[in-house]
């Protein structure tokens, strides 16, 4: 990392603690034109580096494998899964929850920081919704796979049809229809809207007809009227407003497809908060993951700062500790409770058969983030890199136990099991990540990966030196260059 | 810092402002074609109803029964008891066959099968499916006149699927039966029309006879 | 940052009928300026066009909000009755079954997708809607064919007056543009 | 609709049920009609004309998708009665072991589909073990023989029967010297006319008699006690001291069924009190698993608990032996019942009601072991009260083992020139030590009549194909003489013929078809009257009324008894087994019998009734002897004795007799077929003539391989944990208390359970009309499995093979889950003994059914009756519903388990129920067809549905009448009032699911009361939430 000639590089600190002042958002020597030239410069890299083709080729074999494990699956039936009486769901759903877990951390900071006034958010946006839309398609891929008889899938949707029969809008999973299916939509279009401007950019950036006229249809025929402008930002607003409460009601729905079973281990209340702090947890440890390597190689350090990453951090410690809170409080309630089949489930869970998934959850997404109480961590980038892979191997085992262990052993003793994933759970699995990464390589290289146009908006020359005419006193900070103060 | 020198500015032509009501229309209109197309195509009543398969012998309803005036029951004589109504064996034919165009090549097929004791492969023409199990006792029992199901049989020259025989249609009668009921020496009566109004003398008779068609799930599938 | 400084000559301008000028600034304050004495100079068919959002640049110009909200609003309200009578047509109406013995209809079951509904609706409408609003999309503008515009997505905020705005003026909203101390001004064909 | 995919193949068989219209299958069931010529098709071309037929339909299937096209082939001419599609009944019989157990089998469109009993057989009394029932799957084995094979110096010669007929006549002719038959035992009265005559024919010719599994010990044991061959019937309904020494009268016994209804009578609750069962055996059997005092023993200290037990009554209470018995008393030996709480209890028991106790044995119990036995029972003046007997069939015959013997040592003579096997496969199950496979080579000319061709056909220069019991006319004798017709259902599907008709051909019998055979062997017994009507009669009902055989007055025999002395002294000096020096005891198999049943998948698959294994046979070891040894569950271990050795996996089970290592005979065959080829181990190798059963002192080495078995119950549950929560949750799932306790208290089952008040929402919904439900009599069940596997049958539930039950993906809608009851605190591995508690578990169709809610497409919900109905053809297969099963009784076709059946095989199915394909959940259904059809019929005459008018196939095989059915808003059903009694409850209650399947707790009848092995019952405050809240 830019850690090699210190001196140069220390202007890239912007990690101060100094109350006095705020520390920029975005450091270097950059005005409007240099950051719209860094990012649309990835685009309009003359020749692909060699890199992104190995990755890209990587990543594209990995898709073919999900793709060849699932028409196996489907022509050959459910049973090429390591499935089985007592624990009917297996990695197929861990998955899904886990994908759905990941998708939450775009949309999160794009709606939740952007009421907030976190202007920080801008520089990683849209790259974190970029990274929800590819983990909402990955993990919408589980579920529809995970019926014994896909070819009927349909039947979920509400469909006029000859048995005149509907679906049954009791059922927990047909409200994970809707939730899943309205999330992916709507973080789409709100994906979709922030870039327009954006994609205007590259446009008027053109040089071949070819470019221009793709980018010329997808920006929509954007002039950057204010007139536009004003009403964007007021859609944009809605979106966001809208996408808060949706960010949360998806994973409570998902955590619904548990809570409102009878399984002791699912069937509990503090499963919506549990499985949304989860979430975010793991949404910005992938976040984290994919930044750090990115900002790296397309040199977008002077833009995704080292403040934003230790920021993240500072909300995985958050979200981590309360992940752990939600682990102490289930056993606290097995107890309370008096439930004996519910103590057994959480006793089983850590001494279990399953102790072994249990303890490996509890590490990577417990005792991992502690580490970020030391500013010292928070800043290395190699060692937040390595965080941020085990907590999302973390929660993956998170999801693994609240499945499979409350399964295995439920109310009597005689239908209990032990489950073992078949090797087409795992290359399912693994394709998977193939799946995101193809898609995320294809973002990176043919998409702006950086909201410019925000960006622009909370830099220093942004800002009115002309105090009267200052809408509202939001101060951007002040340009930190090589040289330092200016 | 580069800058852009070359001369060319790529506009797009003015017709594309077609785009913005195009986009709009395809959009709704779209959706409400697939929808009609799919809801007229994939029905049964488009699919099913009107299936004609040219039988082994060219038998025709519209003569025995339509012109005769034979009961349906001579042949089919499981109708009353039990599931099946029965194929007649090629011994019913030969009852009358044996005097009655006893020579009409027409019906090589039966004497040849009445000889030989092979069957007559006759194709089955209303085929539900196979995890439906309809009962026909138990309809013909309450009322439901062969014609509700199978259309006016005494007019068809070759028997077709007149009903789509799908799980709506079905449904239809279970949970409105007055529409289709009639008295028990009617039932056969396939040209039969009540004097009076037919809900009228269905409700009657759905009362007398207390028929409450179930809606259940196991009451047709097993 | 040295800015490119060929303007054209009006001269040029005449022949092809005029669509109107383009004004591009690079320092905010002074575009705000000038966008203020535009204003009060009375135009009505005129934009500014700048590559993000700038503050205080609505009131300077005078926009009056939008309505999005309401329409959003009402799709909200739209989308959540859907829900509620789709549910209702479907388990309670048409083709009642009797589940864990529940009972056939009852609200708490129906809230998820209501709720999932009404986002969709809203959401959606908000960006179809902001897009109509616009007029988007608007592939061919004759905005599009300025050179300067095309810094407008990058670094430069500009001005544009249309010629079919009544108090314009071949030269003196020329001048008047030239007056505010813009880098360029250009006439835009139509 | 190519969202029916799926169902296509089901299309397939629904068009094979219009097949059976075809001429070829009417036909058939024509000639099965009397007088008829006997069919000579080739045996071929009948399986070949079924593979075409079904191809073409499957082909019909596959086309358009539009209209698949598929054929209506009514009968040329329709016989009389005949309506296509509704099911038919016939009585007709099957012989097990030499004796004939009846049948009641159901046939629609000429195919039978099912065995029942036949209520008006005295062993069967409706009721029909497993292994009967899943007979029928034999029937349309593809694997069975379908063709006469000659061998000829290395080569074959695909024969006819003319063939055969001809070879016999050059071969078998004139005083039959050097020709042997050796024949499967038979009950047959025509097999036997037939051996007289082939005594007349071929005076010089020889007749043996060979079963690996029978009773003979008994025999020969009362012939020493007697003086003569006897059979020996106990009579449990008027037991109330039942005491076992290594007997399962109420599995492994001709007369099983009835035994142990009269046994399951005998528990019903009354202020009388109800019987006690004591038992002593080496291995858990089915009887063990319902006894009040249970003791395991090793199978050779059994005669010395025996002659404990006399000493004990003789010494201690004064018992006087008659005086033929007297010089038994010094072989009882210096033992002494000091602290044997068992035989101090149990002699106590047998004294306080003299007349009224029984002493069996059991038949791998060395005959002086029996005498002891009869002389005991003799003495507490059991016999005429509890025990009786009946003179035996054929008094002279010798036992099987000397048989068998005997043969051996004629042939190593060179006596014998041809060799008859009819039936059996001695080459498999043959004692190792007579080397018989090598001796049939010496013998020049051999047949085998077999319904495969097994591994004595294959070393056969004869292989004649045998006909199933189904496809054959036959009679037979019940256990208790009764005499009972077999009728056919079906023509031989490949050919095949009775060992009635083999060997009347071989003698050149004028009448040689099997009817003619039968008719002349019943002839005198319909003495008078019309030979027809009484024919027909018997015929309607399959028995012969009036044909069991008299009771006989006995009288001890001196001098046998004054023989018996030193042998059984012998026996009671045997040394006990110890971990290092164990015994192995050899069992016949509960589910493939004597290795019979091991090519029938049903059996296969079906958990055995105490270890749970499926798809193998194991070494049953008791926990501390395993770990001893260092043994642990799976580990595949060498035994060895005399020579031979055999490779196990160790199935750790408690309740086993410490040092006793069980195993059951019928695995490990090498020409069963495609299914059992090659399962489990043949531990017929380590058999010997001289002691059958039992081989002492076995050697034990660990192969240091360890195999995963396939059992359905018992997954990775040995871990403290596991076993912890299990055993304080069997009290109150299988609930169980004392008859003192209960008479006491009897609302104390209700007592068993605490929850908070079971409140709902929303007002409950109420239920009009007939709802159905269920009661299952915890009390009567013991656990045989003949529900499983009627349930099986009926409903079309696949088999998914080894691999598949290995990863928990058994079909079984029916299973019986099997506790362990051990003390508590002590740890998995050091439980030396243990009770058992059986719990048969289907859907109990929940009226708050946590699958309903939870499934997306509504195919399970609940209909107005009251039924948790399952659609398979709207599963769209999501599996929640399996996950939100709280008894997981949900079961789900991870493949298409119907996929490689061949066409012959789905001529089983029963086409009121649908075939499930891939993808779909199935479960229970309390056999919804059967209520249907009845309703229906009820609806067509204008009449109410009676009560008991709809059985479920589970309750109508049960041999103890364990389970109800019926109508639970009609006060007066049997099931309503079942379900008011006391004993019923609901598993799992608190969770509000409101099953329609309730239970009746477990009565024990321990000395004293005996411990509760119910939880202690709470404070009989006004408690509301205890008792039947449950609906």
């Amino acid at each position: 990392m830019s850690t090699s000639t210190p001196a140069s590089s220390s202007y890239l600190n912007n990690t101060t603690d100094d109350p006095t002042r705020r520390a920029p958002l975005i450091v270097g020597d950059n005005d409007f034109h240099s950051v719209t030239n860094a990012v649309c410069g990835i685009v309009e890299m003359p020749k692909t580096p060699p890199a992104w083709w190995i990755a890209f080729f990587i990543s594209v074999s990995l898709t073919g494998v999900l793709f060849a494990m699932i028409t196996y699956l489907i022509t050959t039936g459910v049973g090429v899964w390591g499935l089985q009486t007592p624990v009917a769901w297996g990695w197929a759903i861990v998955n899904f929850v886990f994908w759905v877990g990941i998708g939450h951390a775009g949309t999160l900071i794009s709606a939740i920081l952007f009421l907030l006034r976190q202007r920080w958010r801008t520089s990683i946006n849209r790259f974190a919704e970029g990274m929800t839309i590819f983990a909402v398609v990955c993990a919408g891929i589980f579920p529809g796979i995970h019926v014994g008889r896909v070819w009927v899938a349909y039947w979920l949707a509400p469909i006029p049809n000859q048995m005149s029969m509907w679906p049954n809008f009791r059922s927990p999973l047909l409200w994970d229809v809707f939730a899943v299916g309205t999330y992916a939509t709507v973080s789409l279009l709100f994906w979709y809207m922030g870039m327009i401007p954006d994609l205007a950019s590259i446009r008027d950036r053109a040089k071949s007809k070819v470019r221009w006229f793709i980018y010329g249809i997808l920006s929509l025929g954007w002039r950057s009227s204010n007139r536009h402008w004003h009403r964007f930002e007021m859609a944009y607003l809605l979106l966001a407003a809208l996408a808060t409460p949706l960010v949360l009601s998806v994973h409570s729905v998902v955590s619904f497809d548990f809570a409102v079973s009878i399984i002791p281990g699912w069937h509990t209340t503090i499963f919506p908060p549990y499985f949304v702090a989860g979430a975010i947890f793991s949404g910005f440890a992938m976040v984290v993951t994919l930044v750090i390597p990115t900002r790296k190689f397309f040199h977008l350090e002077e833009i995704i700062t080292l403040r934003h990453l230790e920021s993240m951090s500072k909300i995985m410690l958050a979200t981590g500790m309360m992940v752990g809170l939600a682990y102490s409080t289930e056993f606290f309630i097995a107890w309370y409770s008096g439930n004996s089949y519910e103590a057994f489930a959480f006793l089983n869970r850590a001494f279990g058969p399953y102790a072994w998934a249990y303890w490996i959850m509890v590490s990577c997404n417990v005792l991992v983030p502690q580490i970020f109480w030391v500013k010292k961590f928070r800043t290395n980038l190699i060692v937040l890199w390595i965080a941020s892979i085990l907590i999302n191997v973390g929660m993956w085992f998170e999801r693994f136990v609240i499945v499979v262990s409350s399964l295995s052993r439920d109310f009597l003793p005689s239908s209990w099991g032990y489950y073992r994933p078949s090797i087409v759970d795992v290359m399912t699995f693994v394709g998977s990540f193939g799946l995101f990464m193809t898609l995320f390589l294809l973002f990176v290289r043919f998409l702006p990966i950086v909201g410019m146009a925000e960006v622009k908006g909370v830099m220093p020359q942004a800002h009115l030196k002309d105090v009267a005419a200052q809408g509202h006193g939001d101060y951007h900070g002040d340009i930190l260059t090589e040289k330092g103060e200016v | 810092m580069t800058e852009d020198k070359s001369n060319d500015i790529f506009t797009f032509p003015k017709w594309t402002w077609v785009l913005r009501p195009g986009v709009a229309v395809a959009a709704v209109g779209g959706l409400v074609y697939a929808s009609v197309v799919i809801y007229l195509g994939f029905s049964p009543k488009a699919t099913d109803v009107g299936y004609m398969p040219t039988q082994p012998v060219p038998y025709s309803h519209a003569l025995h029964v339509g012109q005769l005036g034979m009961d349906c029951r001579y042949c089919h004589t499981g109708v009353e008891q039990t599931a099946r109504a029965t194929i007649p064996p090629t011994q019913t034919c030969m009852n009358c066959h044996s005097k009655v165009r006893a020579n009409s090549e027409k019906l090589i097929p039966v004497r040849e099968s009445y000889a030989t004791g092979m069957p007559v492969p006759w194709i089955r023409v209303h085929d539900l499916p196979d995890y439906v199990y309809f009962d026909h006792s138990a309809h013909v029992r309450r009322g439901v006149g062969c014609v509700s199901c199978h259309g006016r049989i005494d007019t068809m020259e070759v028997v077709f699927q007149a009903e789509p025989l799908s799980m709506g249609w079905c449904l239809e009668c279970h949970r409105s039966p007055e529409k289709h009921l009639r008295p028990a020496e009617f039932v056969t009566k396939l040209d039969w029309v009540p004097e009076e109004d037919q809900l009228a003398l269905g409700s009657r008779l759905r009362e007398t006879n207390n028929i409450n068609p179930p809606t259940d799930c196991n009451t047709c599938h097993r | 940052m040295n800015v490119d400084t060929t303007t054209r000559s009006p001269a040029d301008d005449d022949g092809a009928k005029l669509y109107g000028y383009v004004a591009n600034f690079d320092k905010i304050d002074e575009f705000l300026d000038a966008v203020t004495k535009v204003r009060k100079a009375g135009f009505t068919k005129w934009d500014t066009h700048t590559p993000f959002v700038v503050h205080g640049l609505d009131a300077a110009m005078g926009i009056k909000p939008t309505k999005l909200p309401f329409l959003v609003f009402g799709a909200g309200l739209t989308g959540c009755t859907a829900g509620i009578a789709l549910q209702w047509f479907t388990n309670a109406f048409d083709y009642p079954f009797l589940i864990s013995g529940k009972p056939i209809f009852s609200l708490p079951a129906n809230i998820p997708v209501a709720f999932e509904l009404t986002i969709l609706f809203s959401a959606i409408t908000a960006l179809v809607g902001m897009l109509a609003f616009n007029g988007l999309p608007q592939l061919s503008h004759p905005l599009h064919s300025s050179r300067l515009m095309k810094r407008a997505t990058d670094d430069k905020f500009l001005i544009s007056i249309e010629a079919a705005d009544p108090n314009f003026d071949l030269i003196k909203t020329r001048e008047l543009l030239e007056s505010l101390g813009p880098l360029q001004v250009e006439a835009v064909e139509a | 609709m190519s969202s029916l995919k799926p169902e296509k193949g089901m299309q397939y068989w629904r068009s094979l049920d219009e097949l059976a219209q075809t001429p070829e299958f009417q036909e058939a069931v024509q000639r099965e009609f009397p007088n008829d010529e006997w069919d000579r098709l080739p045996p071929a071309t009948r399986r070949q004309f079924l593979k075409v037929m079904g191809a073409s339909f499957a082909f019909a299937g596959l086309t358009s998708c539009r209209w698949p096209k598929e054929e209506i082939v009514p009968f040329a001419s329709r016989p009389d009665g005949r309506v296509p599609g509704v099911p038919e009944q016939y009585a007709t019989a099957m012989e097990i072991g030499g004796s004939a157990i009846g049948l009641l089998v159901t046939s629609v469109d000429g195919r039978p589909i099912k065995n029942e009993g036949n209520p008006l057989h005295p062993d069967s009394l409706g009721a029909l073990p497993a292994t009967a029932q899943a007979d029928i799957l034999q029937l349309y084995d593809p694997d069975r023989s379908q063709r006469l094979v000659y061998r000829q110096s290395g080569q074959e010669f695909v024969k006819s029967w003319d063939d055969f007929a001809a070879w016999t006549g050059e071969n078998i002719a004139g005083t039959g010297a050097g020709v042997a038959v050796l024949a499967e035992p038979s009950s047959s009265p025509s097999v036997a006319r037939l051996r007289a005559r082939f005594a007349e024919v071929m005076p010089d010719g020889s007749w043996y008699e060979y079963q690996p599994i029978s009773r003979d010990a008994e025999r020969a044991g009362i012939t020493i006690a007697y003086g003569r061959p006897l059979r020996v019937h106990a009579h449990l309904d008027h037991a109330e001291v039942i005491a076992c020494f290594d007997a399962d009268p109420f599995f492994d016994h001709p007369a099983a069924i009835p035994m142990s209804r009269q046994f399951a009578e005998s528990r019903q609750p009354s202020t009388q009190g109800i019987s006690r069962l004591w038992v002593a055996e080496p291995a858990f059997t089915i009887t063990g698993g319902r006894a009040d005092h249970r003791q395991a023993v090793a199978g050779s200290a059994i005669p010395r608990l025996l002659a404990k037990l006399a000493r004990e009554l003789v010494a201690n209470h004064n018992l006087a032996l008659s005086e033929q018995a007297a010089n038994l008393e010094p072989a009882f030996g210096p033992v002494s019942s000091e602290g044997d709480a068992f035989v101090t209890g149990l002699a106590v028991d047998l004294m306080s009601h003299r007349g009224s106790g029984v002493i069996l044995v059991g038949p791998s119990q060395a005959p002086e072991v029996h005498a002891l036995a009869a002389v005991l029972n003799q003495a507490l003046g059991g016999v005429g009260n509890t025990v009786s007997y009946t003179e035996a069939s054929d008094p002279e015959r010798p036992s099987h083992m000397q048989a068998i013997a005997d043969l051996a040592a004629s042939v190593a003579s060179g006596e014998i020139e041809t060799l008859l096997i009819l039936g059996g496969n001695p080459v498999y199950d043959a004692p190792a030590d007579l080397g018989f496979t090598d001796l049939l080579a010496k013998v020049p000319n051999t047949v085998h009549l077999g319904l495969y061709e097994d591994e004595t056909s294959q070393r056969c220069s004869w292989h004649l194909p045998r006909a199933h019991s189904l496809e054959a006319w036959g009679d037979g004798r019940a256990w208790d003489g009764t005499l009972t017709l077999q009728q056919p259902l079906i023509e031989p599907l490949y050919g095949g013929r009775t060992v009635a008709e083999v060997v009347a051909a071989v003698l050149a019998e004028s009448t040689s078809n099997g009817y003619d055979i039968v008719r002349e062997t019943v002839a005198p017994v319909f003495d008078g009257g019309d030979f027809e009507k009484s024919w027909e009669r018997s015929l309607h009902d399959g028995v012969v009324k009036g044909t069991a055989q008299p009771l006989v007055a006995v009288e001890l025999d001196g001098s046998g008894l004054a023989g018996a002395g030193a042998p059984l002294a012998e026996l009671v000096a045997a040394a006990e087994p110890t971990a290092e020096r164990p015994e192995l005891v050899l069992t016949a198999d509960r589910k493939v019998y004597d290795g019979r049943w091991a090519n029938n998948a049903w059996q296969q698959e079906l958990p055995d009734a105490i270890t749970k294994t499926t798809w193998d046979n194991v070494l049953q070891v008791a926990p501390p002897t395993a770990r001893d040894l260092g043994l642990s569950e799976g580990d595949v271990v060498e035994i060895s004795a005399a020579g031979s050795s055999v490779e196990l996996p160790v199935s750790l089970v408690p309740g086993q007799a410490a040092g006793t290592l069980t195993a059951s005979l019928g695995y490990g065959r090498t020409a069963a077929g495609t299914v059992g080829n090659s399962v489990g181990s043949d531990v017929y190798r380590l058999r010997t003539t001289s002691s059958p059963w039992l081989v002492p002192e076995v050697d034990l080495r660990a192969t240091g391989r360890n195999t995963i078995l396939a059992n359905t119950q018992d997954h990775f549950a040995i871990d403290a944990i596991g076993f912890g929560a299990r055993n304080s949750r069997i009290s109150t799932l299988v609930r169980e208390v004392s008859i003192d306790r209960y008479l006491a208290d009897p609302e104390v089952i209700h007592h068993m359970d605490h929850h908070p008040p079971l409140v709902s929402l929303w007002k409950d919904k109420q239920y009009e009309g007939e709802q159905w439900g269920m009661a299952i009599d915890l009390n009567a069940c013991n656990g045989c499995n003949a529900c499983v596997v009627a349930c099986q049958a009926e409903n079309n539930v696949p088999v998914v093979g080894r691999e598949q039950v290995i990863n928990q993906r058994e079909m079984h809608w029916l299973r019986i889950d099997r506790y362990f009851k051990t003390e508590p605190g002590v740890g998995p591995l050091d439980v030396d003994d243990a009770e058992i508690a059986f719990q048969p578990m289907t859907c109990i169709q929940c009226e708050n059914a946590p699958c309903e809610q939870v499934c997306p497409v509504a195919a399970t919900q609940h209909t107005e009756d009251g039924i948790n109905a399952m659609v398979y053809n709207r599963c769209i297969g999501t599996r929640y519903c399996s996950n939100n099963c709280p008894v997981k009784v949900r079961r789900f076709n991870f493949f298409n388990y119907h996929k490689n059946l061949e066409e012959v095989e789905k001529l089983q199915f029963n086409p009121e129920v649908t075939v499930r394909s891939r993808g779909v959940m199935e479960k229970c259904t309390y056999c919804v067809q059967r209520i249907q059809n009845v309703r229906i019929a009820a609806r067509n005459d204008n009449r109410p549905l009676r009560d008991g008018e709809i059985v479920p196939a589970c309750a109508q095989t049960c041999p103890t009448r364990a389970i109800a059915f019926g109508d639970l808003n009609d006060p007066a059903s049997e099931v309503s009032r079942l379900r008011e009694d006391n004993r019923a409850y609901a598993t799992l209650v608190e969770l509000n699911i409101r099953p329609r399947t309730q239970y009746l707790a477990r009565l024990t009848n321990k000395v004293g009361g005996g411990k509760s092995s119910g939880r202690a019952p709470a404070h009989h405050g006004e408690d509301p939430t205890h008792g039947k809240e449950t609906g």
